[in-house]
């Protein structure tokens, strides 16, 4: 029988090595997967590369494996948010490497790895900064940049639901970058509110296969979705929409 | 100074130029509030590049889940005919052509429509580009809003980008306080002025060459 | 209010120019837009070219299509079937133009073109007669071949059900090339079993949201599915399993 | 001639090679017969690339769905715990190095592992492609069943193919009605012969250098 569950989030994260890229999903707080970060800070792993759209909110998750400096270098593309000031302390400090990829880039990059494509050529960032000492190409007459795959020793990703063979459905905007991340890591980790017996699930519905998945832990409710303010927005004019405030710099854009 | 309007009636002035049946994508910031002005009676479907289209009103306090949230991180709801997908297949959407339009804030547009709205390029200032550089060379329409000048009185319309951009000739037209101007092969081209503002004041402020496209005839004017 | 919807197949082919190329849903017959290409042969359009997996089934379909002389070229990975007398006797003729690719590049390169992706390196058919010509490059110790977008005038798609949205969900192994064909064509035209209102199609569940579709048409049940043996498919000699025998090269590989 | 197993008891030596919990795909035709002796009391996910994980085994005669069928057309039923996804995903799980096993018939092998199983190259022949390429180059395993010989005594395991190519360098192990062959980077090392045939046999009959690895011992035979 296969039975990729694994009972608690300390064996879910056992065995992620120093050094390693770990992708971790979520936009914001959706999607993060807050567990499993505990667990890896828990379990101990230093000098880690992590590929995530944001850097962290507030004091937890993300946030909190910063603050316990296990984090060599971020891979993302929206660092700076109103409530990401441990990364901020951190960047400024110089002990933290960013390397800044738009999103779409970062989520096609991902997928590449997922997909086993070599490298594609993206129209997006073309004669900006962040193309800067990459190769561009004209094809049929639009600008294109070289972009490469990013994979990863491991990917941490949070879903709604799974059975035994991994298979994954998520929740409304939690879903974002989940299903490609579990595509592109050696061992992928999914921790989900519920497992649920094998035919449970519309195989219609599927959105992660579980061909993809290596281990499933039930984490139950999320209890730190209902811990406080909603973290990580802004207002029109900038603001957080949070109590916690710090000053959002005027023209962020997500 | 000339007659500014307000940034509700920009957001009311931008989104009646979105015809029913458009996919619109709005950044975060004050194009949010186009939303606030799209006609009741018609579909205008909204697409959020963190994996919804169908996105609908902010939800009452006491209805907020932590799960359907916007690209500005914002709790929001899931209109009838929604569909959810993920950060791939989302971004794919939009590079690919599929978004009528976006509308975006900007530091600067250059008279040739390159953008720049995600640094200033400030030492000591943490880079963060998010989505906005797919979007701007991803929508079929890139409406830019924004105030015509910054706080401190420079234009930010302007021969060239002094800012890091986020596309190179990529918007279709901007939106200001003063005026609407379309991005044209042969420059920038004022479509239309509110109150007071004249194309020769827009010129003058700007320092640039501008074509008036206010009446039926479009003249150079210096 | 928008509405997709139109009232017959004859309306949801109208306008289709000579010279198109056009995207044909389905494997085999599974997922094929029968009804649609019916229309499409009512309506005339000629000089096609046409972007499919393989190349016809029986005298259905495609097939049919092709029987009446309206396609200049095939863009296919296998025409070659038991039943593919249609297209066997027109390529003998040198009546129709095949440009044959690897199933997964096909599919891959139909994304491309739906996701805004100037070209990519694939690792398939590196070294072999299908990448000839081809520009190849080394990344990171493997080889790949440069393979560029397939983009289409129409895709012709078949879906189980669709909103006047044009949300898709589709039925099994007939999903096929339908989510990736509906991205890549100026002007997307679906077949469905059943047109149901909006909101009642699960937003998790959506396999096509509509904002890839242009026209959908219900066709109710397809009849032709029941009317005989179940064509395409082959024994383990490679002998046809419907009664309609042609003869099966030795060694075909789907 | 020396001891011939049959092509039933080729897919049950096969299938006895696919451990618990492995993803396969099984090429059509005679690959198709290793899921006949994949072990009940073990789960095995069987994928095909027309958009399934978990196949299950033929459908009764009036239990046919036109609808759900595998890569060869035939019909087939789905597990509980099975997902459909549309090709553009599928092909890249396997191009991904998603899938542990795949198991491909063959023209010819040749000794460095490179596959020719999808054209003859024959005059007149309608060339065929479908998903063969990206099966040899995705799978993490790629097995190939085929008779050692041809018809006409030809080996089908070569120095080289003179057949078109399908992937360069992708096979991992030949089973043949004779015996089981590894591709080294030394070369094909004998891992399994059947019944009285010998390494030395094989040599002879396909002309190559072979190494033994039928022993605790690989050494090199003439």
């Amino acid at each position: 029988m296969i039975d990729k569950t694994v009972p608690d989030t300390a064996r879910a994260v056992a065995g992620i090595a120093d050094g390693s890229t770990v992708l971790v999903g979520g936009f914001g707080r959706a999607g993060q997967p807050v567990e499993l970060i505990d667990a890896l800070i828990a379990q101990g792993a230093r000098d880690l590369t992590i590929v995530s759209n944001n850097a962290g909110n507030g004091d937890v998750g993300l946030a909190a494996l910063l603050a316990k400096g296990r984090v060599r270098k971020m891979i993302c593309s929206f660092p700076r948010q109103h409530d990401s000031w441990v990364f901020d302390r951190l960047y400024r400090a110089g002990e933290v490497e960013l390397e800044l990829v738009p999103q779409g880039n970062l989520a096609e990059r991902i997928r590449a790895a997922g997909a086993g494509i070599g490298a594609f050529y993206s129209p997006t960032g073309v004669g900006t900064q962040l193309a800067e000492g990459k190769e561009t190409r004209t094809i049929d007459g639009r600008d294109y940049v070289l972009e490469h795959p990013i994979r990863a020793d491991v990917a941490l990703v949070s879903a709604l639901a799974g059975d035994r063979w991994g298979n994954l459905v998520y929740r409304e905007t939690a879903r974002n970058f989940g299903p490609v991340m579990a595509t592109a890591a050696t061992t992928t980790v999914v921790q989900v509110d519920r497992i649920v017996p094998l035919g449970s699930l519309d195989p219609e519905a599927v959105a992660t296969p579980g061909i993809f998945v290596d281990r499933v832990v039930a984490v139950g409710e999320r209890r730190w979705l209902d811990a406080g303010a909603f973290v990580g927005g802004v207002d029109v004019d900038g603001n957080p929409l949070a109590a916690t405030a710090a000053d959002a710099p005027e023209g962020a854009h997500r | 100074m000339t007659t500014r309007i307000s940034r509700d009636a920009l957001a009311a002035r931008i989104a009646a130029d979105i015809p029913e049946g458009s996919y619109v994508n709005l950044g975060i910031g004050a194009p949010t509030l186009v939303a606030n002005f799209l006609p009741a009676d018609q579909e205008i479907i909204l697409h959020t590049e963190n994996g919804l289209l169908g996105m609908g009103p902010a939800p009452a306090a006491d209805a907020v889940d932590p799960d359907l949230i916007n690209a500005g991180k914002q709790a929001v709801t899931a209109l009838e005919g929604a569909a959810y997908f993920h950060h791939a297949d989302s971004f794919g959407m939009m590079r690919g052509g599929h978004l009528d339009v976006c509308v975006l804030g900007a530091f600067q547009v250059s008279q040739h429509g390159d953008l720049a709205n995600w640094s200033t390029g400030a030492p000591g200032a943490i880079p963060a580009v998010g989505g906005a550089m797919d979007l701007a060379i991803g929508a079929r329409s890139v409406y830019v809003m924004t105030d015509l000048l910054t706080r401190t009185g420079e234009p930010k319309i302007v021969a060239a980008c002094t800012y890091p951009l986020t596309g190179v000739r990529c918007v279709t037209r901007v939106y200001t306080d003063h005026a609407v101007l379309d991005v044209t092969p042969d420059g920038l081209a004022v479509r239309e002025t509110f109150g007071d503002t004249t194309v020769a004041w827009l010129a003058e402020v700007t320092g640039l060459t501008l074509l008036d496209a206010t009446g039926t005839d479009a003249s150079e004017v210096a």
